[in-house]
């Protein structure tokens, strides 16, 4: 216990010492500094704060060093998270490759895969998305189509994936492809690494009910993919893809409501858009009722966050209750995008143009997106479905 | 209490149900918005809407009406919402026309009605300036000027304002917002000096505007009813609004409902079809049951207009604070049900989910008409 | 329309004439009126009121006049209901053969069938019960096990039926039995009236959660039920319970909520038990808002009987609404009876004995009794199912 | 923050488990309601519990307590919760032995205290007057009588008050009610002259009763903490009973979760086990999720107790209003999944029904909770 208070003030040190007052308010979207191959950094302060954690292996604290990482135990990276929240320090870097495709690669790719791509993802070089769903596959993921035909030296690919993140502006993407055609669902399925500069990949841009998104469709018209690109064995990239689905959802009830939002929270939106009474009591009973319901469930769930962690630190770990936060994170979070909504009343109801700010327009937007986080990375159904079975056993159809 | 419709109405129903779907589907609406339109409706349609009869069907003979009632327009009202047809029908037929029929003097009445039975002019109803649905709030300023009157104040959230030739706008002749008296209606030209309007865009491509009155000059003629005493007709105007929306909701969700339950028939997932998954099963038999039981409501809120009912507050409270609910339930249920092209703009649930928030917040959300319902019963 | 009005104004002036004050009063589950071999009265007027009804045939108003019924139409028996409401006369006569036996006997009985049970229903001179379900069978009524065996001239009947209301009180009872064990699930099962006076007929009182109740299990020894009471065709019995599934399904959504409860309903009970601030609104806004739901929902389904009714009248009949009546009906009977429960607080959690008066102890027995709603007479489960596949036509697995 | 059981709090929750499940099974509850048993209790058996340490072990060690704190005394009562086990636990040590620890003199803890611990004396808290718990609407009256006091007024609902030998009464001594100042707290003996103790017969078959006090007098010494200052004292009191009963509450719902999930797996209906129908999964699901939201919620609720920490009034409405939510969705699902037999006194479903709303009355509905949660929280 000594050294980590130790750790924890040689931390906090550090970070007071290395990041840049501009780096310690809170983050826009435009402000956000993602990974790849011709990076864009909002300002100098936010290049020198990205370089310096880089430096450090602190884009990915847990990561192996002599790959790229922070070299940190889970005890560790804790406590950095808790210090730069204290200080209100920027997450230096976004990529997919480090929340999804990394832990893979270091769980299931072989060394030399692990060297090329770890460090990479580590200093932020590459930008990754992710090719998982299909058209017409939905939830049903196994059901996948793209093909990957063996040609010997290389991988022949056929297809499209939908729903690729940022696939626009992705230097890589890792796909679930068919390798078998003649096995059954979850077998003859391989995981796949492909560079979008290959010849043959294209991506669409698919606008959403909230209107412009980073979801894409990707196309794959005979695509050259080399072997080493095969992560895990071949016909065996379901294992690999449930490793990663986990770590998906893992994200999703982490970000659970807070996809594009406005700068206020439903209690400050309350106190501003609806006001207190006499009584001291928001002057709405419904919308009072309405939003200590959703204030004590998100209580509950950021308890429920702590209480996996430290279960996890105690050696008790109950391995179930993490499936539960995907469902609560998104449908909670959903509630509290049709509450906003229901607090802004008519200032909730623009598109753009005049007669709205910007806060009014990202809960509108906001609301509208969040009617996809309970579908995206394993719909609500599935996940219900998937806590029947393997928490409650209850017997399958 | 008529809780079917009859042959009449059926007809009306039906010819509406044929028009609509030929002329004004959904992807007219989508064209309306991807075009920017400026009006928010097109004035051409709306005139084939009148030559059917949709202006009139509400009105006297003696001001050109047909006299038809309000069961046969919410029929006609319930099928524009299955395809979310744009068009000046609320502000101008229920909201404006009700208030001219309910409060204007014969000469008033006379020199707006047989116009708007024509579709020579559209009318609004100029009534918000909060956040939220409290039309006692008016705090919009009515000043005696001479012969008549002067204006100044602001209106936040007027659907069809910007392009209405008429405005009837509740304004504050005395007592203070919350207050019940001292509220007046005038009849405000478009173009009148002083009154600035700015289109609104809104999230679901209707149109709407703010208006800022700045010292708008009003003849004595162009107040309606007696001065600070408008309340006891701006209420009933309301009602008729709401249980009209309401009926437009219950459309937009009925057809909501039916595509989503098509798609549950159609859909393949894990070898079968989604349609056969019990759990959606259930959620579907749910929406099925609370879109009967809306039913039910609407049929007896649009009698209690028609036959002048002292129950209507109740009932309008009632139809707009389930339909609140239900469209909101299904408009959800469709898009999750849908998947993740439920989300896409290509899918048009997205409509209808937009559609119905904004529905909701117009002339009060669920909490609003609870709350007024529970008082109404003395609770 | 001018003769109903005339029929209208008739049923008036003999109601006027004819029903005893005493008659016209709220009615009390004591004060009831059963059919039977020896019937109970509770006052000289009960008896008065239900001889008179008795002779006019209305008992059942719209049976065949030859068969002791009143020979009205649906009309006019809408219009002696709404008489009889307005003038508050009591139901004269209570009985299972009224509600359900008689109408199946009169559409699937033969006409020696129909002479011997009908009149003698009309007249209340016997009580039926029901035997449908069995031990272990649930909502999987088709797969009852009590067995009747063909012996030439007579069945000999062995089994058990659970969930007999009043068997203990009745005549008579109605049962689904399996005459063919070989034939699958609903073939092989045949209709069958037994006296209950029949040697081997044996009734035990089950308790609830809410205490004593009607409800029996009835077991059968041997029990030798002579040919002539088979209704409707061998084998065939299961058309003949579906017949009379819907009669039940109507009646559970007609009683819904209003079992043994209270003399007050929710609003009586909110100003009672809650009252009113000085702003005329319920002092408690959660249990405000949980009243005014429960009160226009209430509103909203009785509109819907009305609506029925009228298709009906109007030849429009959507024969599908009906199908919504139960479950709704069962549902939010038990959401009154939760809402009462809230109301009351403490007051609605004793049991017996001194400090609570009988309306407080009728709603803490209502309350668990309702619970038996939504499972009795098809459960709610099955009621979504029916929905689903009748109404909607979404593909069975 | 502490969200997991220690070593030491997890022996304790095992041995809690195994004497609980040995000698107070639901049946033994069911022979206490159809004995008619006087006290609502077994003495021998609360004896019992009091040789394991579970009266002492949120006390302080100088009065005979181990000081284990509530995270220990939390896991015990969700054990209690799980066979409805009938005890003084919660009025005695909770709620009573809470009031004389954080209000009384040093001469009433040491008067009280010990005897608690070796279960020599058992207490009872009487505050409720009204239909709906109120503590600030306390109306019995307690007035200055030479040296002493004097009580008149009644309690109508006071849990274990009948079998208590000592009862801790709320009073008020000034100020009107509905206000803070003024209410003290009293110790007065069960058997008091002008006391009147009625048992009451609670759907739960727990024991309760009535209390009338006809110029009870009272030493000086009866009074705990300041006159007229008891709100700081009862408040705290009140949360740590709250949570403890919060604990009980997850320990039923728990059970009978379990049960009903055991029940789905076993259940033959249509030639399948209804545990595969897809809709009762999903609902099975949405419980567990609810009860593990639950857990954490009471793991943080009753580390706020040992650690005095501020937030104690938001956990204890947090738990409380949660508590009674999941535990009324957990009773009704369960009796609904067991059909027929569900609704028979028969099967321990029942019991377990009726506690959940007695126990949602106790301290506090979840309206209650959910508005005192949206106060202290500034809205």
């Amino acid at each position: 216990m000594a050294d980590l208070d130790q750790f924890r003030l040689e931390v906090r040190q550090w970070l007071e010492d290395n990041c840049p007052a501009s780096q310690r308010l809170p983050i826009t979207r435009e402000e956000q500094v993602w990974a790849g191959r011709n990076k864009q950094f909002p300002s100098a302060d936010a290049k020198l704060w990205f370089e310096r954690m880089r430096d450090k292996g602190w884009t990915v604290p847990e990561w192996p060093s002599e790959l790229g990482g922070g070299g940190l135990d889970e005890r560790q990276a804790k406590i950095l998270k808790e210090e730069m929240k204290a200080l209100g320090c920027r997450t230096p870097l976004f990529d997919l490759g480090i929340w999804m495709l990394g832990p893979a690669v270091l769980e299931f790719g072989n060394d030399e895969q692990k060297q090329e791509h770890i460090p990479k993802i580590a200093r932020g070089e590459v930008r990754w998305c992710q090719g998982y769903s299909e058209p017409g596959a939905g939830s049903d993921l196994a059901s996948l189509q793209t093909r990957a035909e063996d040609m010997g030296d290389h991988f022949l690919v056929n297809g499209s994936k939908i729903w690729t993140t940022n696939a626009d502006k992705a230097d890589w993407i890792f796909c679930l492809v068919r390798t078998d055609p003649d096995a059954k669902k979850q077998e003859g399925i391989s995981f796949l690494l492909i560079d979008m500069d290959d010849p043959g990949v294209s991506t669409t841009l698919i606008e959403l009910i909230s209107g412009e998104s980073e979801f894409c469709q990707t196309f794959f018209d005979n695509v050259k993919v080399p072997k080493k690109n095969l992560v895990g064995e071949l016909n065996k990239g379901w294992s690999v893809a449930k490793a990663l689905l986990k770590h998906e959802r893992k994200l999703m009830s982490e970000i659970g409501g807070d996809t594009p939002g406005p700068s206020f929270g439903p209690v400050q939106a309350a106190l501003e858009y609806v006001g207190k009474g006499a009584d001291g009591k928001l002057k709405d009973a419904a919308l009072r009722d309405q939003l200590v319901r959703h204030e004590m469930a998100y209580r509950a769930i950021g308890l429920t966050h702590f209480r996996t962690f430290e279960e996890r630190m105690s050696g008790q770990a109950d391995s179930n209750v993490p499936l539960i936060m995907k469902y609560v994170g998104t449908e909670e979070g959903k509630r509290k995008e049709e509450l906003l909504l229901a607090l802004l009343g008519h200032q909730a109801l623009g598109w753009d143009g005049e007669g709205f700010n910007e806060d009014e327009k990202l809960t509108t937007r906001g609301w509208l997106f969040s009617k996809a986080l309970s579908i995206a990375g394993g719909t609500s159904e599935v996940q219900l479905n998937i806590i029947a079975k393997r928490v409650l056993g209850l017997p399958q159809q | 209490m008529a809780l079917v419709l009859n042959e009449e109405q059926r007809l009306l129903k039906d010819t509406a149900k044929d028009f609509l779907s030929a002329n004004m589907p959904v992807e007219a609406l989508r064209k309306l918005r991807d075009s920017a339109d400026e009006t928010g409706y097109s004035r051409e349609q709306w005139q084939q809407m009148c030559e059917l009869g949709w202006a009139s069907i509400v009105l006297p003979e003696e001001y050109d009406g047909l006299d038809f009632g309000f069961m046969g327009l919410g029929a006609i009202i319930e099928e524009s919402g299955r395809t979310l047809a744009a068009s000046p029908l609320l502000s101008t037929v229920v909201l404006g026309a009700s208030a001219v029929l309910l409060g204007g003097s014969d000469a008033q009445k006379q020199a707006i009605l047989p116009k708007v039975a024509s579709g020579e002019i559209t009318l609004a109803l100029a009534l918000e300036e909060g956040h939220h649905h409290a039309p006692l709030n008016t705090a919009l300023r009515a000043e005696a000027n001479g012969e008549g009157y002067r204006l100044n104040g602001a209106k936040s959230f007027v659907p069809d304002g910007h392009s209405a030739d008429k405005l009837i706008v509740v304004a504050r002749s005395s007592a203070a917002p919350g207050d019940a008296e001292g509220l007046s209606l005038f009849l405000v030209d478009g173009d009148t000096p002083g009154l600035q309007r700015q289109r609104r865009n809104m999230v679901d491509s209707r149109g709407a505007a703010a208006l800022v009155f700045d010292n708008v000059e009003l003849p004595a003629d162009a107040l309606i009813g007696e001065l600070g005493k408008a309340w006891p007709i701006l209420e009933p105007v309301l009602d008729r609004g709401r249980i009209c929306l309401a009926a437009e909701m219950l459309g937009g969700a009925l057809e909501c409902f039916e595509r989503t339950v098509q798609y549950l028939k159609e859909r393949d997932q894990f070898g079968v079809k989604i349609g056969s998954f019990q759990a959606l099963q259930h959620r579907a038999s749910l929406m099925y049951i609370e879109l009967e039981l809306a039913k039910s409501v609407m049929f007896d809120a649009l009698t209690a207009i028609d036959d002048n009912r002292a129950d209507l507050p109740q009932l309008a409270s009632l139809a707009k604070a389930r339909m609140n609910d239900v469209f909101e339930l299904v408009t959800n249920e469709a898009v999750q049900m849908h998947g993740g092209i439920g989300v896409t703009d290509e899918l048009e649930i997205g409509f209808f989910l937009k559609r119905s928030r904004v529905a909701s917040q117009l002339l009060g959300n669920a909490g609003f008409h609870r709350d007024r319902y529970a008082s109404l019963c003395g609770y």
